[in-house]
């Protein structure tokens, strides 16, 4: 059966020459970082080199860079790190802290958490297209915030927020700005420097890099409270013995994702353009999300009368890997929050489903997708009592 | 994170669902869900002395609830109303080797539409 | 020049057949366990398999293993999540956790962490071998205590604790019992439900797995806060995307581990002992830990007069990879906590020398090392002043 | 985790430290440091004419402790004692090339010995 994955946004293949740069470190060069003796140094020279790859993708220097176990724990340091270790600012500058609605839920649940612990948390709303509006962003600061933290692109829809925009206007009330690039970087250009941005999230595994490896860029001179604790790896913020073959890999991810990037986002988005055209041929179709300011890779559709989890297997039967909602929740019953933040009738938001394209994907996997999918929509709405035409 | 496991026979029976459609001459109609939640089934049936002759469904919904709905038709077809009536989510579920205890709300669903369904048509014959 | 790798206790290579077993799942098997799509599918019952494979070497059952990124989170999702839950608890079981003076940092700086909220430690004393007292663990426990805490085997001097004499004390007063066996797995049989173990911590790099995977046993009924939020992974314990390789790598390293552990030990406590006699023929030299209760392949020593870094550097430039105190601090300038609780004085401490085997380790090795080391020993001494013989 | 690199000429001056011993008729004797820190450094000097003609070092300590040790002793030989005792912490770590942040303090053991020594002495010739 042919087979065609379209959900790059849920995880990547490892690139090949990624895998290639990380496998000597598994049985060969297989010190700990940590150890002072040649196995040790070894290991420390391939991950301080991996560090510079790193920062080189978003401008910032090396040392601003921690190595996490992925974009949760990325997203947890960063947020928690931040509003534990301020307590006595906090004092003066208050506890409050926001966010976007359309968040993922390693940003979202951090902060529903510290919520509990106290914490002042505003959610701030998105247009119909899932964009934050600036000027909700400057009358929701006050006083008492001491962090903005507000996603580069939304994982769901696509969207890409205002990052230049909203920096600015953090930076104009000296507050901190945590971006979660999880799903943006290697998609777009992105400077910390002139973006104004303090801390910002990466995840390996969605860039062909390996899975249960992140950074966290940490502007030199804010401090974060650690939240695992231990030997005192990564500045103290990131105990554990460094997770070596990992590391390599996100840095190899970055730095052929960086030479990569212009090439790859053209061409994807010539493909999901020919695939959004041909979606939305089948009546009752939208796209959710920006038409423009939208990832190059993604494609997000719902279907009037169509249920997202039956559209999904019967894609998958056909060959054909989506998702429903975002890669994270998809096992879960719930209905999309980015959704319902942009409006979509709940009613309808069970039936969209999520085409995230990827440098592998090919003219003829768009074309397959083009032909299998007007089909199993009709098929399922033949099913369906809420069709009835 | 919730697993979502579905055997052979839920795929077979979603993949391949028995008496999808409508009777358009239904002597019973059952609708229970909701769109906001994700599932709609309605169950048709045609009785004759008392047994289910024929029965239909349509549903929108996940692949429980469709394998779901197919399976309870199937269950009930040729049976007498008060054996039909007796049909819980766990029969349903059963026969269908299992749900994810997620799903198993789905396999009421079934039930219940059917239940309406025989309570419409008992509605009818009372007038 | 030979290459002589006695610091197995840092970390290990990736076994061969570990290391197989976990390749497809980075180019070809790359799908996220969390998609419902046969990609997805396909990890996911990697990732069970895998579960059970973890679950099998402790006797515990499948769904009682969660993963994590290392031993380091291991400990403190355990600790800081027992800690956290019982808030309501603890207002009649108390605040009091206990532990001993000689756990590994992730344990002991937890703990600190811990203090600093509030909570109420008690650091039990060791003997000169490192071995925690019962009678002490039964002396402290109190009303107000709800967690125990004693790691399995040390890793800096290889002393192994009277686990199942604590864990009757613990189960007797219905305290929680976890134990950090990072350093004892495959090297100790493990039964949790003989030993009355409620939560038990494993890391996949120090038995022949990939670094940046750990495991933590959590009885079926323990309810813990999580320490990262998000997804919602892992029964909602530990979010992020399940690293598929590393976790199918821990199952594996397991599984061989379970199969070998007679074997290899009876091996390496061979060779170990031949070490332990040749070494302490140098004059004026000591074993650190316990003559018999210690990990098979644990040798620690101390020489008067001798520095224990430069020791190690000249270890290093023959070829022989080894220890000064414990693998995560060996960068760290402090004399070893461990040292100091065993009562070793602060001026010989930094005379010690840390050398761990594996299974890879070969009698020539350690003939190798057992002709350098009195060489070493002798060349140090000879510059120090502390030397007048 | 603190980084420990030591460069080559570290490297070099700790493997094949040079003036390395005792003079037992020595002019001057400086011993500073603490065992229980981790490092002792004693610095013997043969002193003739006000210039230091001879010198050796025992040193028990890190690698940075002894190539420092070794360097210092390299840099005074031949020197006067004002030359001597003017050397600095930081004259020893540039003449190594560098020291890892948290070496740094060993640097200043040599200096402060070779100072103690130069002290010994003086009070000697001052009897
Ligand atoms: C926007 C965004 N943030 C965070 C994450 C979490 O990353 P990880 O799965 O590596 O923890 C993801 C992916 O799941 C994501 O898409
Ligand atoms: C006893 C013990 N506990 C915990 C750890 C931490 O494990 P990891 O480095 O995988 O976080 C180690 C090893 O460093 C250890 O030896």
């Amino acid at each position: 059966m042919k087979k065609v994955y379209l959900d790059y946004g849920a995880t990547t293949p490892v690139d090949k020459d990624v895998l290639n740069e990380i496998l000597p470190f598994f049985h060969e060069r297989f010190g700990n970082a940590s150890s002072i003796h040649s196995y040790g140094k070894e290991a420390f020279d391939a991950v301080e080199n991996a560090r510079e790859k790193v920062s080189d993708i978003i401008n910032c220097k090396a040392n601003e860079i921690v190595f996490t176990s992925g974009g949760t724990e990325s997203d947890n340091l960063a947020i928690k790190g931040v509003a534990y270790i301020n307590k006595d600012k906090r004092k003066t500058k208050g506890n409050h802290i926001i966010t976007s609605a359309i968040e993922h839920p390693a940003v979202l649940e951090t902060c529903r958490h510290l919520e509990k612990q106290g914490f002042n948390v505003k959610y701030l709303p998105v247009d119909k297209y899932g964009i934050v509006n600036t000027k909700d962003l400057e009358d929701a600061i006050s006083a008492n915030t001491f962090l903005v933290t507000i996603m580069y692109a939304n994982n769901e829809i696509g969207t890409v927020e205002p990052i230049e925009e909203l920096g600015k206007i953090t930076k104009e009330h000296n507050v901190l700005f945590h971006t979660d690039a999880v799903q943006a970087i290697t998609k777009i250009s992105i400077d910390v420097i002139k973006l104004n941005i303090d801390l910002l999230s990466v995840s390996a595994h969605k860039i062909y890099g390996p899975k249960g490896t992140g950074a966290l860029y940490v502007k030199n001179g804010i401090k974060l409270e650690p939240t695992a604790h231990g030997g005192g790896h990564e500045k103290g913020l990131r105990s554990s013995t460094l997770n070596t073959p990992g590391i390599v890999g996100i840095g190899k991810a970055c730095e052929i994702g960086k030479k990569r990037m212009k090439k790859d986002t053209f061409y994807m988005k010539i493909l999901r353009d020919k695939l959004i055209k041909n979606v939305l041929e089948i009546e009752e179709s939208y796209l959710n999300g920006h038409p423009e300011k939208r990832l190059a890779n993604n494609a997000h559709f719902r279907f009037t009368a169509v249920e997202g989890e039956s559209l999904n297997l019967m894609l998958d039967d056909k060959g054909i890997a989506a998702a429903t909602g975002s890669a994270c929740s998809s096992k879960k019953l719930q209905t999309s929050h980015v959704l319902l933040a942009i409006g979509v009738n709940p009613k309808e938001a069970h039936g969209s489903i999520r085409f995230t394209l990827g440098k592998y994907t090919s003219k003829e996997e768009i074309e397959y997708v083009s032909d299998a999918l007007p089909e199993i929509v009709k098929r399922l709405r033949k099913m369906s009592p809420l069709w009835n035409r | 994170m919730v697993e979502i496991d579905y055997n052979e026979k839920v795929k077979d029976h979603f993949f391949n669902p028995r008496n999808v459609g409508e009777i358009k001459d239904a002597d019973g109609v059952g609708t229970v869900g909701n769109p906001v939640c994700g599932d709609v089934m309605t169950i048709y049936i045609k009785v004759k002395n008392n047994i289910i002759i024929d029965i239909k469904f349509k549903t929108y919904g996940c692949a429980a609830a469709i394998a779901s709905s197919s399976i309870a038709t199937e269950m009930v077809k040729g049976k007498t109303l008060e054996e039909a009536e007796k049909l819980t989510r766990d029969d349903v579920a059963k026969e269908l080797g299992g749900l994810p205890a997620v799903k198993m709300h789905c396999s009421n669903l079934a039930s219940d539409a059917l239940r309406e369904a025989i309570k419409e048509y008992r509605k009818k014959q009372g007038k």
